[in-house]
């Protein structure tokens, strides 16, 4: 099957900051993303588990977004000067795509 | 003396307080031990619902006396005041940085519901009756804190050096908005209002579902607390020094003198200003931490959160709440 | 009329109402209130697993008369029939196309069981007596108005122009399955199998958890309606006309009286009759979504799902309730 | 003999069982129903708190008796015996390997906190006393048999041909610790600690939500265990032969004898030794599946969990609480 | 450490047709899949959030299944006709396994 | 924006060895990892789902951590020896990243 290729930049984020990003994404007019939930995980800032919250500091969130590779830097930009400064971190990767007027 | 420590020892030995100490012994044994997630955000709109539900309905049957508007009023020059008094004392004991002791001033002009839960169990336990109301005071009091706090950070400083650009702090009518209308401050209003509106036959109509099994709830909420002020206790400790965690315990105590006299001074029941001295004692560990996340990044939640929810609240909950009821009694 | 008009007060100024109301206000107000979803689907099961039960236990106590069968077959044939007049109304007075007014149509001739446990719990609190089999009516119009609706799009176009195998349009005794099958009429019919066959022992042994806090627990889940048909309406509203907007209103009350006259001429007792008006009056939002989902996949849910959890259910609990109420008395 | 079927159909018709049976129905039709993981551990949580916390204070009323020492022996010694008998009865029966009939031995050895709470259930609906400190057994069963399963595959050998360093299988300290801190246990000690601390008072005061709700809350969770057990045999059951699930029947009524014995021996009451013979009877479905994927990978977990839960399990439900019933009213 | 080069098929999907999707998944023999939760998210068919449904409709899954080079296109078709008149997305990339043989 | 190539390695692994690895990874000084929940699935060992345990046996819980090529196989085997034997896969991906010095 023909495919596309498009990147998919995976953001992970503090919980309270989730809405924030998304506002974020939706100005930069992305054509959709997906928040995921995380359990528990480590990085520079320390160590947290959902399941030891109350309210929703310290809890870590995911949201991935499936963009046109010439979108990448100007979607990124904004994303990286926002989550440089709070607990997060974000990758991207190379996936394809099937119907490409999507993304 | 003798009454008050048989009112410590009362309390030491709830069931309420003692599965707190299960929770924490727990995390701290390192047991996998989890309330999960959805069900303690269930049980916590639960609480909220009950609490806010029975005080309207209590202000339902006995009406509003004069001191409401009052009441209200002081609880929110507590809440704006206390912040100003820690951050000093921060300045002054600790070698913490200024956003730093504002984050953390923030969270003690602000209020911990669960601590206001257990000393309405505790004070209903010993019979005292207490203002309706005062769940709407514990409402009002939630956000002054975090903008006396932001002002701390940004006075005089032309929001440069604070480094408001550079390193994220920001103070946003958007963040205000959210705080005012977080999930549990709206339910627990919300609940508020209905039960003023139905009164005593709403009340009885649900009483089976808010009113009869409260307190076992509390006590499994309690257990959750627990597990959660342990673990955060194994993660955060290193970050607190001595002058901090002792801030933890006399902050508390400052708080709750100031709110003991305004309770007294505005004329309230006994309850009232046990109640009243428990909100300006305890501190924010939900809604404060959130708000700094986003308005002072910089500022460590290490530091906060630990010193909330590791020291203040076990501290407020196993010798605040006999102290508190002690002195609103002599006061009263 | 007077008597209508307190029933109605009462009905708005009850607790379940008002915390359907905050859920409403605090999603338009964007609160990020949520309850969370595993906490919903216990609520849920709970709410079922005690309407089930307390229907099969009052069947045992006062035996099977004469009008059971009647009544499900006036309930399978009510959600066969509404569904044709529905769509025919759509067709009449909006644009849309047939796979949305046949999906819609679906809707409204299956059932919604929140409105149901509404209606029992407010003729309950005036004192009005109904059939406890009524509830096994509820379970058996989930279906039928399923199949007629998917027969109002393939009939006569040999399954090829409303484009069956291009669109993904199908109709496959497997949906069926899973719409007989699906959790909730599980747990009510299996509750209702088991207080048929415990009786009054065994709702005895477990009152305390399924009837005591059952309104209080009501309550909150009728919270989370109110936050969902919110929500919904903020995203969807914008997909309905006039014409359809007024379909989500006076569907309801056509619905409503054939399930009146129905429960009438059956001889049900004035609680039955109004259960039945309820029945034919409230439309789906939980399995016929998903049914139209997989089988007519090009029909909007932004459409079916927001005029009967946006518009018609509030409707019914508000203005309907009461209605249905006072026009069960006159007839019966 | 007539006492024992009436008790056996009293058993079968009680609500409990009914909605074991509904959730075991539904699985095998496959029915999407589902009780969220979250709900699930909620109530799981909630059934530990109540029955530890009811067996402390009753042990606060009526105080310790000599026996309490001797029953927590007895438990400990069935908890090591029963895997070896389980071991040779499975190595003689059947053609599974050591580690398989070491693992599945383990099962037996421990115990079904469920089935324990189910016992209680019928023995208080039939109005027997038992010793509240019988959940503090319980809980001292739960750990023996894992490290006398884990002998059974070590001992002799070496450590090495039965593969420890290839296979993985492994008997850390770290692992009993994990097992002995595992969250169901602290919870439910940890209840009876504070039940005894806080007696009839603390009883009271957390009743209506610990002692009213729980057997309906019981019913959901049997519900769930029921949807559970079926799942597990649709998925599992051709990995069980005839001889396996033979030995799933008649190893609880081995065990449940030696429990019976032990009982009377000791001068449990009529209740204590149907609590005795069901522990004794019963096989664990969580902590020890749990050690035995650390301990033992090598075991097939398809084996030991479907025939502890989908064959033992609904045996001591069904059949085994009449049965054990019975027999230890003849004995004491 | 040597490993071998497979794709990784993710699909996101609106959550009543999960079922059909695994059976479909398991029609075509493939040798293993996983459910993975989402949160929320936004695409060509609006905005959904996991707390806000009654129900299941609105709400969207993942599902991702790794799959040997040879096979992704055969598998890739029906799995693309059936999200294709549905809420749902499907995207390809490369992963890299230690034990070639379970895929 | 300037971006580095890093390994994702995704590790499904039943739910009751979730400790053990997080133990490895610790000591094998990981600078990050991130445990991710999952619903349903299946593979070699059979078919499980969330909603249908009492207790952690038969669950999969996913974790990824991202890590520097340079020390992908130095952190693979462990994790491949513990993981071959009981019920779970490992896959590896590139990521691109954009601060280096955290992995
Ligand atoms: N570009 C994207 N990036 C990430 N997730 C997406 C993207 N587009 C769609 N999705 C997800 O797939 C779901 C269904 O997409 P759609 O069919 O386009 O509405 C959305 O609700 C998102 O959760
Ligand atoms: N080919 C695959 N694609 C996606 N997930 C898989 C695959 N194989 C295995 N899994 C996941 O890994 C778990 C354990 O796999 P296994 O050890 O093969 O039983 C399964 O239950 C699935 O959740
Ligand atoms: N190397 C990594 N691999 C996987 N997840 C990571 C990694 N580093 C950080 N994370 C995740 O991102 C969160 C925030 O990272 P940090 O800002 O470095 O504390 C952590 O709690 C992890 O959940
Ligand atoms: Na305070
Ligand atoms: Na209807
Ligand atoms: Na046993």
């Amino acid at each position: 099957m023909k495919t596309f290729t498009k990147k998919r930049i995976d953001i992970m984020v503090e919980a309270p900051l989730l809405n924030r990003l998304i506002d974020l994404l939706e100005r930069q007019e992305v054509g959709g993303y997906t928040v995921v939930p995380a359990i528990a995980g480590k990085g520079t800032s320390g160590t947290w588990h959902r399941d030891g919250q109350v309210g929703r500091v310290g809890a870590v969130v995911q949201i991935f977004c499936i963009v046109d590779e010439s979108r990448v830097d100007a979607i990124l930009k904004p994303i990286f000067e926002m989550v440089a400064k709070q607990i997060g971190i974000v990758t991207v990767s190379d996936v394809e795509v099937i119907r490409p007027e999507n993304f | 003396m003798e009454a008050t420590l048989n009112l410590a020892i009362a309390n030491l030995t709830s069931p309420m307080i003692l599965f707190f100490a299960l929770g924490l012994a727990a995390a701290l044994a390192r047991s996998d031990l989890v309330v999960p997630e959805a069900i303690a955000k269930g049980l916590s709109l639960y609480l909220m619902m009950a609490i806010g539900f029975k005080g309207g309905a209590s202000v339902a049957q006995h009406g509003v006396d004069a001191t409401l508007l009052l009441s209200l009023l002081a609880g929110i020059l507590l809440s704006a005041l206390i912040p100003v008094l820690a951050f000093n004392a921060l300045r002054l004991t600790t070698g913490l940085k200024t956003v730093d002791a504002a984050a953390i001033a923030a969270h003690y002009g602000s209020i911990s519901i669960v601590t206001f839960l257990a000393m309405t169990t505790a004070i209903e336990g010993l019979g005292i009756a207490y203002e309706g109301y005062m769940v709407a005071v514990a409402a009002a009091m939630e956000t002054p804190a975090i903008i006396v706090a932001l002002w701390l950070v940004f006075r005089g400083k032309g929001e440069k050096s604070a480094g408001a650009e550079q390193t994220g702090s920001q103070f946003s009518p958007g963040l205000m908005r959210e705080v005012l209308l977080n999930g549990s401050v709206v339910v627990l209003v919300g609940a508020f209002i209905i039960g003023m509106i139905t009164g005593d036959d709403g009340l009885q109509s649900i009483a089976p579902f808010i009113v009869a099994p409260f307190k076992g709830v509390l006590c499994l909420f309690l257990l959750d607390m627990g597990l959660i002020a342990g673990r955060g206790l194994i993660g955060g400790a290193r970050n607190l020094t001595a002058p901090i965690i002792a801030f933890g315990i006399y902050m508390p105590l400052i708080g709750g003198t100031l709110g003991l006299l305004a309770g007294a001074a505005i004329g309230l029941s006994t309850g009232g200003i046990a109640l009243m001295t428990t909100l300006a004692a305890s501190a924010s560990y939900i809604a404060v931490p959130a708000a700094m996340r986003l308005a002072l990044p910089e500022a460590q939640p290490a530091i906060y959160l630990t010193l909330s929810l590791g020291v203040t609240f076990p501290f407020n909950l196993t010798v605040g709440i006999p102290l508190y009821v002690a002195f609103s009694q002599m006061i009263a």
